[in-house]
């Protein structure tokens, strides 16, 4: 019998559910392992996992300075969706998108994958131009995407202002009907247990605090709980990326931390049932299974490690979700928090082998670290074993500043808060 | 007069009958009623069911931190749910409804979800509904059908798609002293604050100041308090230097001393008088806050305690100190502190019956003691209640020898007769917006309570909310918070003179009594004492991951109950202190705000709406308006019976026939003023500008630093230091600040002026072979004679009485002229222009012809400047100066970035006669159903009333290479796909003979 | 949070558009060293603590500002106008 | 001399709106300003610009953040930013006069006659009016009589003057006129108000 399933929740009822063993161990640090990753977080153990499961490394810690799960994992609106304009993205989102297919499968824990779909709305000719240029891109990269026009949105998202009248009238939108949402937790605990069933180390309250080297190649940490060696150092901290990489001597980085707020309204019956973004501005909003409308918007626009959100970006997400759903003005906010994004300067994500010899990064996720989860540890775990990228990587050099070949899905150029 | 409904006592106004419904049932209540104390008064004990297992729940609470009593309101028109029934003021026709119930609160289907039980632990949907791996319902499938059932179980309150028709508004202050809670505390703080000459703004959350001691029963300064909270709130009101906000909620503490406040300012009133708001969101912004708000008391852990008739000790106290309500005919008490023994008393005084006081402390002081006298009964010591008889309303509490220091629990359990049950398990100071200004609580373990971090901004605590739990030192506190935020040392004044309580509020930390059945920590989240062992068991054991796990804390009260109750059980699981278990940060809202109070002024009105000074002309003469950013611009003129496609071919060919005019004010227009304007623009452009001869204009590129192409214009120089430059339409706003960081930061030394010039001119393109002949029927004061006006030539002039300029350039290809006049004279010269032109036809157009013709001679514009390509994608090699440097110049020859295989400018025309599609892409394989990788995609098309075919602009790899070569357009979104041959992107008039003509 | 401008005074931070890093350095204009243009456009210390930053007074004075705020709790410890007349002429 | 329209459109017109029937408390209009002028100093010409605009216009004006003067011919200035001053009045040729008063050496004019439009609002209740929609505190120690500056509402960038204990006055880019003066309207309804 799965560790998990109806039936073994049926035999732990019967015996008051005194029997379930914890999700994963508390052991003590090794003093040697295979491979270090730094960063208990979705990436980190994700990573850990597909290190033990594909390639046979199962002599890894994982070493996180909080509780596993802490960061951005546990702090996204958990959006989980293929749907970008360039093919170097779309074939790195898509495969991801595969592996959340099956990832409750894999896991035997269930992450609520729900593939409700999700719909950008775009609000001008020119916009569902570049909206269609998009979704053509997906198409011809074999990713599912479809065109909406207003009365089809109308039907499929009741609550709409789908009005010519509306400050911003709807001209259609981008359907991806395969992308959808996942419980953010259940993904980090999921990961960390199917990771521990196969004898990688989960170390909390481990904060590395320096590099030990032996030249320039990296050897190990130093931790909070001691020194630990290791052949193959990897980090995936996103919104500490700056910081972990200053201990290992490297001072500046293509990267700001910014910090992005997330918002949760009371719990209603169903209401919306797809991923909704709004076009004439920057909104995201989709409801939990619990029934609490989760939304977001814009970056707070400035350098952060704070955690915090200011007021005015708050203003701007309510103003803009009471326009896209004129009756949602009614409900009320319960709870707002802020999550560390690494911004890095084209918008895309760093998973490379290097900057140092024996160092392996994983950064630069920006909003979109979430969906990224699988393919980030899948590529990030085949970087780190075999010493070259994955095809889906490749493209995700440091290098790509140097060369020019910056993968800018906004076009915005290298202004972190623009992305 | 109700069953429940003391016939004297509490400030009710029992001569005022309020008519109310709930579920369809009408009440009576009194003026000065809550919704929860008019249906207690009522006898209305069930009120809602719980969020998982849809156990009924009565009402538990008297303010802000009720977790079960949850309903919602029908007001004008509109459903307003989760609002708890604690926090609404009884009026006239107030309709509520029950929530989470079907088919009826009595009787509800969901209700059977008790019956799973364990099976429904904490975190049983992690393990299970993953379905089977292969098969029709593999993948994502099975579970997606088991949510949607899960869904429609889980949620509170239905919420309405019509548009909330309310009025919100935004209201900015400023204020020396922020004094957050109105009671006893914050009105002395106010007080003293506003004295010494401070602008001070108290809040309070409720109808009225004076909290505690509106229902305590106290004296203070020998009148009953809430009389002398009347007092000196009147003394306030009458200063110029307060301004006191009741029914408002100080829900945030941002950065800054900013605070977010929310003010009910017409929820109580049967209709919101026309013109006003609903409820008002302020930011306050305080040099210094005085934090008075409070403490929330905390119910004990024990089987059955959810049961409808289980209530606060302190919210029995209220209701009957405030409301005249007993909460039964029968109450016991169950508490591990003092303070129950003043709800015994209370209970005693308004009439009605105490039956037991169960106290899980072995001895009690003598004032507990005389209290319980008073009440009349003999306390049980040493005791606690380990369960709970009747469904939806309690009908008995049974109760055991019980020994606080070792937990357990002995002798016989029996049970005692009752319909009330009031709990208390000590206070916890409210210190939600101390923790989110940043700073960590600290557990006080004598206390039993988690006290005020060191403060990282500028606040001041006072009262309760420090832990201190009298009226003697609430008031000092409170007076001393107040000199202190006018930085005055404390006062010895005599302060106003209030009995000392000699009562013991320091609980025994007994927060959980262990035994049979469910004992409920997160009522409305429905999460036991055993879900939060389990959690520990799973390894679930930090504060984050317990609430993320079970859920603890996450309902709509924000755990306001529950929080100290879940760490107290959780670091008994791990035989820990209650700080090693940990607290969570508060974050705002301290509670919920309605989403359109923080839109604000923006709800109805998202975004401002820029009008050109044509804007009028243009509906009037039947154009159809298209969004462009803020602005609105007309996209074509369609006459009747006229499609957009058909107006615009139509005035695309009257302009190349002969003669159009388009509105162009929403282009950017930046003044560039100074003796270094020149030495400005060269840095800024990729070509040169000091070269410019006065009296002309130049088309100039920018770049960004990155080398990637950034916007596009003309630039005309007015004088020898006086340039005026245009841009995009898009890109005014970002282009003027490009230009102001480059002048304060990169080139200080530059003496440059910039101002933007877009709203003071309108500007008007006229365009077509008549152009010319139409100014010379107007313009005076000038000639327009390709003498006096070459081509980028700019002359001075009038058009019927109004001063112009006008600049000989082409977007269209055309021979074409931008006339610019002040744009409180553009509807004047745009209808002299017209009138000159009668003779040729004229034909104003709009967007869409402006795209064709641009698209025809091959302009480039937002759709190639996309932020992806280089100067050379667009063919624009030529604008790159070798000369000089300018920004962009240092890495714009990267080798990514001139690879020759990017995407780069091309022009395509249809081979199939149909239309292209903005955003099809472009593939080299006729296969419809595999078109295999794209190269490239079309940024631009139209019909070509030039070339009579559909054509287009697109971005493919190789560029020029493919000049002459076959493509398909692949278009799936659109279903269209169709054969294409790639050309040079200039379509029309290559050698510009037409415009310089 | 309210950033104290040197000639409007104390505005809300809405007011205000944040402009990055202003401890980069641009290099010389004509500098052909790939590095330097790099290392001035793409890499930014991001320091963890106190941040030297320009920020615009975008909806006021227009001026640009030099800011040290503490990126870990958005404490703002000085301001100052990047351009040396952001006082002009005598106080009122 | 050709007349300006108005950017307010048709819906701006006289009368008593919103909630007053216990008496308009603010009164909104649009001013007639013929000439609007945007003066800057180069860096260390302040005062020289200071001096020369109070020359040419016969205003007590001083330099300094936020300083404002007005006359009796209705010419009023005031600073909105370094070194830089809004001037208005009600002559149309206003730009030419400060051109000639202000040479290249001290600064740079710019003439905003047609692009900015201007709206008063008097009253016991403008400054509750406005303070819905600026974060400035209007009281009267923060922000004297003739005193002035810069701020914005979201998108739209208004600067203002207060012309009196209860009078102030908003400029703002014409373009944004109407939809600014809908939301001041908008704003003033609770309290009732009059356009004249």
């Amino acid at each position: 019998m799965a560790e998990y399933s109806a039936l073994s929740l049926l035999k732990n009822a019967l015996s008051g559910n005194r029997d379930w063993k914890p999700a994963w161990r508390k052991p003590d640090p090794k003093p040697n392992y295979d491979v270090i990753i730094i960063g208990g977080g979705g990436h980190g153990l994700a990573t850990a996992y597909y290190l033990a499961a594909m390639h046979g490394i199962t002599n890894v810690a994982v070493l996180e300075k909080g509780w596993l799960g802490s960061g951005n994992i546990g702090r996204n609106t958990t959006i989980v969706r293929s749907n970008y304009l360039l093919p170097e993205s779309i074939r790195f989102y898509e495969h991801s998108m595969k592996l959340w297919e099956n990832l409750s499968h894999e896991l035997n824990y269930n992450v609520m994958f729900s593939q409700r779909g999700v719909l950008n709305l775009a609000h001008s000719p020119g916009q569902a131009d570049d909206y269609i240029r998009r979704g053509n891109a997906m198409r011809h990269d074999g990713v599912d995407a479809e065109w909406l026009t207003p009365q089809e949105i109308s039907r499929r998202v009741p609550g709409l202002d789908v009005s010519g009248s509306a400050r911003f009238p709807i001209a259609g939108g981008l359907l991806q009907p395969r992308a959808g949402t996942a419980r953010h937790d259940a993904v980090a605990w999921g990961y960390a247990r199917a990771a521990d069933r196969r004898g990688v180390d989960m170390i909390e309250n481990c904060e590395v605090t320096g590099f030990l080297r032996d030249g320039d190649r990296i050897i190990g940490v130093t931790t909070t709980r001691g020194d630990i060696r290791a052949k193959k150092v990897a980090m995936a901290v996103a919104g500490s990326t700056g910081q972990v990489l200053k201990r290992a001597g490297v001072d500046t980085f293509p990267i700001e931390s910014h910090v992005l707020q997330a918002f949760v309204s009371e719990a209603i019956k169903p209401f919306v049932n797809c991923v909704v973004t709004f076009g004439a501005g920057h909104l995201y909003v989709s409801q939990s299974d619990k029934g609490g409308l989760v939304f977001g918007g814009s970056l707070d626009f400035y350098n952060s490690y704070a955690q915090r959100g200011n007021l005015p970006v708050a203003e701007d997400v309510m103003s803009e979700i009471c326009a896209m759903f004129p009756s949602v003005a009614r409900l009320r906010l319960l709870r707002s928090w802020g999550g560390i994004m690494d911004m890095s300067m084209d918008g895309s994500p760093i998973i490379t082998k290097g900057p140092l010899p024996g160092l392996y990064l994983n950064c630069g996720w920006c909003y979109g670290g979430f969906k990224a989860t699988p393919a980030s540890g899948y590529s990030f775990a085949w970087t780190i074993a075999k010493d070259e990228p994955h095809a889906i990587n490749a493209p995700f050099t440091l290098s790509r500043f140097e060369r020019g070949a910056v993968i800018n899905e906004a076009g915005q150029g290298p202004t972190p808060k623009l992305h | 007069m109700s069953p429940r409904r003391t016939s004297a006592g509490g400030s009710i106004d029992r001569t005022r009958t309020i008519r109310f419904t709930f579920d369809g049932e009408a009440h009576t209540g009194h003026a000065g009623d809550t919704l929860a104390s008019a249906l207690l008064a009522n006898g209305v004990s069930l009120v809602g069911r719980s969020f998982k297992y849809h156990r009924p729940r009565g009402v538990f609470s008297a303010g802000v931190d009720e977790p079960n009593a949850l309903v919602t309101i029908l007001r004008e028109g509109v459903r307003e749910p989760n609002i708890p029934a604690t926090q609404i003021e009884l009026h006239d026709g107030l309709r509520a409804e029950s929530q989470n119930r079907f088919p009826s609160l009595a009787w509800d289907f969901g209700a059977l979800n008790q019956l799973g039980g364990r099976l429904l632990g904490a975190g049983f949907y992690y393990k299970t509904f993953m379905g089977p791996v292969a098969g029709p319902l593999k993948g994502t499938r099975f579970w997606m059908m088991c949510e949607h059932v899960i869904r429609r179980a889980a949620g509170l309150g239905r919420a309405d798609y019509e548009a909330d028709p309310s009025r919100y508004e935004h209201m900015n202050a400023f204020c020396d002293v922020l004094v957050v809670g109105g009671g006893i505390a914050g009105l002395m703080a106010a007080e003293a604050a506003a004295k010494a000459g401070k602008r001070v703004i108290l809040a309070e959350q409720e109808k009225q100041t004076g909290g505690f001691a509106r229902w305590s029963g106290e004296t203070i300064d020998a009148k009953p308090a809430d009389a002398w909270a009347a007092e000196i709130t009147a003394r306030l009101s009458a200063l110029d230097n307060v301004r006191l906000l009741t029914r408002t909620a100080v829900w945030g503490y941002y950065d800054g001393n900013t605070l977010a406040a929310l003010e009910r300012v017409n929820d109580h009133v049967a209709r919101t008088p026309k013109g006003h708001p609903r409820q008002r969101h302020w930011t306050i912004r305080a040099g210094t806050v005085v934090l008075a708000t409070g403490a929330l008391e905390r119910p004990i852990v024990f089987p059955g305690n959810d049961c409808p008739g289980v209530m606060l000790a302190g919210a029995v106290r209220r209701y009957a100190g405030e409301f005249g309500v007993l909460p039964g005919e029968k109450t016991v008490l169950f508490t591990n502190n003092d303070s129950a023994y003043q709800a015994a008393a209370a209970i005693r005084r308004a009439g009605g019956h105490v039956a037991a006081i169960v106290d899980v402390r072995k001895q009690i002081g003598d004032e507990a003691t005389a209290l319980a006298t008073e009440a009349g009964v003999v306390p049980l010591t040493g005791h606690a209640i380990v369960g709970t008889k009747g469904g939806k309303a309690l009908s008995g509490a049974v109760v055991q020898a019980f020994d606080a220091d070792t937990g357990r629990l002995s002798g016989e359990a029996r049970p005692i007769d009752c319909d009330s049950l009031a709990v208390s398990g000590g206070w916890q100071p409210v210190i939600h917006l101390a923790s989110q200004a940043g700073g960590k609580p600290v557990w006080d373990a004598e206390k039993q309570a988690f006290l005020p971090p060191e403060p990282t901004q500028r606040w001041i605590g006072a009262g309760a909310f420090l832990g201190e739990t009298g009226s003697v030192e609430a008031l000092a506190s409170g007076r001393n918070a107040g000199l202190k935020s006018a930085d005055k040392r404390p006062s010895r004044a005599k302060l106003p003179e209030t009995a000392p309580s000699a009562l013991d509020l320091t609980p025994a930390p007994v927060l959980e009594i262990r035994g049979k059945g469910k004992a409920f920590v997160d009522f409305q989240h429905d999460v036991t004492a055993d879900d939060v062992r389990l959690a520990h068991r799973e390894g679930f054991v930090s504060v984050e991951h317990l609430k993320r796990y079970t859920t603890l804390g996450m309902a709509t009260d924000q755990g306001k109950t529950s929080n100290v109750p879940g760490l107290a059980i959780m670091a008994a699981a791990r035989g820990i202190e209650i700080p090693q278990a940990g607290t969570t940060r508060f974050r705002p809202p301290f509670s919920p705000v309605a989403i359109g109070a923080l839109a604000a002024e923006r709800y109805g009105d998202l975004k401002p709406e820029r009008l050109t000074p044509l804007h009028d002309w243009h509906e009037e003469h039947g154009a159809e308006m298209t969004p462009a950013g803020l602005w609105h611009r007309p996209l074509a003129y369609a006459g009747a019976g006229e499609t957009v496609e058909q107006a615009y071919i139509r005035e695309a060919s009257a302009v190349r026939r002969s003669v159009g005019l388009v509105d162009v004010s929403t282009l950017g227009k930046i003044a560039v003023k100074g003796p270094d304007a020149a030495t400005f623009l060269d840095r800024v452009y990729t070509n040169t500008f000091s070269t410019l001869k006065v009296g002309k204009a130049r088309y100039g590129l920018m770049l960004r630093e990155d080398g990637l192409v950034f916007d596009d214009g003309t630039t005309w120089r007015l004088g020898e230091t006086d340039f005026l430059m245009t841009t995009t339409t898009a890109n005014a706003g970002p282009v003027m600040q490009h230009l102001e960081y480059c002048l304060d930061i990169l080139w200080p030394d530059l003496k440059v002026h910039l101002t933007s010039v877009t709203d003071q001119w309108a500007g008007a393109a006229i365009a077509g072979p008549k152009a010319r002949a139409v100014l010379e029927r107007c313009v005076t004061g000038t000639a327009v004679d390709n003498d006096a006006l070459p081509f980028m030539g700019i002359v001075h002039g009038e058009i019927d009485g109004a001063p112009v300029m006008i600049c000989r350039l082409s977007f269209s290809g055309e021979l074409a002229y931008e006339v610019y006049c002040g744009a409180g004279h553009g509807v004047h010269v745009w209808e002299a222009l017209l009138e000159a032109g009668e003779p040729f036809g004229i034909t104003p157009y709009g967007m869409e012809a402006l795209g064709a013709l641009r698209i025809e001679k091959g302009h480039v514009t937002g759709a190639e400047i996309d932020g992806r390509t280089t100067a050379r994608d667009l063919y624009l090699d030529g604008m790159l100066s070798k000369k000089k440097s300018f920004i962009g110049s240092g890495l714009m020859d990267r080798p990514a970035l001139i690879d020759r295989n990017r995407l780069r400018l091309v022009g395509v025309v249809s081979l199939d006669g149909q239309p292209l599609g903005g955003g099809a892409h472009l593939v080299e394989s006729g296969n419809r159903d595999e078109p295999g990788d794209s190269i490239g995609h079309v940024t631009g098309y139209c019909y070509s009333p030039a070339l009579e075919k559909y054509i287009g602009l697109a971005l493919v790899k190789g560029g020029k290479t493919r000049h002459g070569t076959r493509a398909f357009l692949s278009d799936p979104l659109r279903k269209r796909f169709g054969q294409v041959e790639i050309v040079s992107h200039h379509f029309f008039d290559p050698d510009g003979e037409r415009m310089h003509g | 949070m309210l950033i104290d401008c040197p000639h409007c005074g104390p505005r809300d931070l809405a007011e205000f558009s944040y402009q990055g890093d202003a401890t980069r350095t641009r290099p010389d204009p004509a500098s052909t060293d790939t590095q330097a243009w790099l290392d001035y456009v793409y890499n930014r210390p991001n320091p963890a603590g106190r941040h030297r930053e320009y920020w615009q007074h975008t909806g006021g004075c227009r001026a640009h500002l030099v800011v040290e705020r503490d990126t870990l709790t958005h404490e703002i410890h000085a301001v100052a106008p990047v351009r040396g007349n952001a006082k002009s002429g005598d106080a009122a | 001399m050709v007349e300006r329209a108005s950017p307010l459109g048709s819906d701006f017109r006289p009368g008593s709106y919103g909630d007053f029937a216990n008496g308009a408390e603010v009164t909104i209009l649009e001013l007639d300003r013929a000439g609007i002028v945007e003066a800057t100093a180069w860096p260390g010409q302040e005062k020289a610009l200071c001096e020369a605009l109070a020359g040419a216009c016969n205003l007590r004006l001083s330099a300094g953040s936020g300083n404002g003067a007005a006359n009796r011919e209705g010419v009023c200035a005031f600073n909105i930013g370094p070194g830089r001053f809004l001037v208005s009045g009600p002559r149309e040729t206003l730009a030419g006069q400060l051109e000639s008063a202000v040479p290249d050496t001290i600064g740079t004019v710019t003439d905003l006659s047609h692009g900015r439009t201007v709206l008063g609002i008097e009253g016991p209740k403008a400054e509750w009016v406005l303070a819905k929609l600026f974060a400035l505190d209007f009281a009267s120690a923060a922000f004297p009589v003739h005193s002035g500056c810069a701020t914005a509402h979201h998108e739209i960038a208004v600067q203002i003057q207060r012309r009196g204990e209860k009078r102030f006055e908003l400029y703002v880019s014409r373009s944004f006129a109407r939809s600014f003066a809908n939301t001041l309207r908008r704003a003033a309804e609770d309290v009732g108000y009059t356009i004249k």
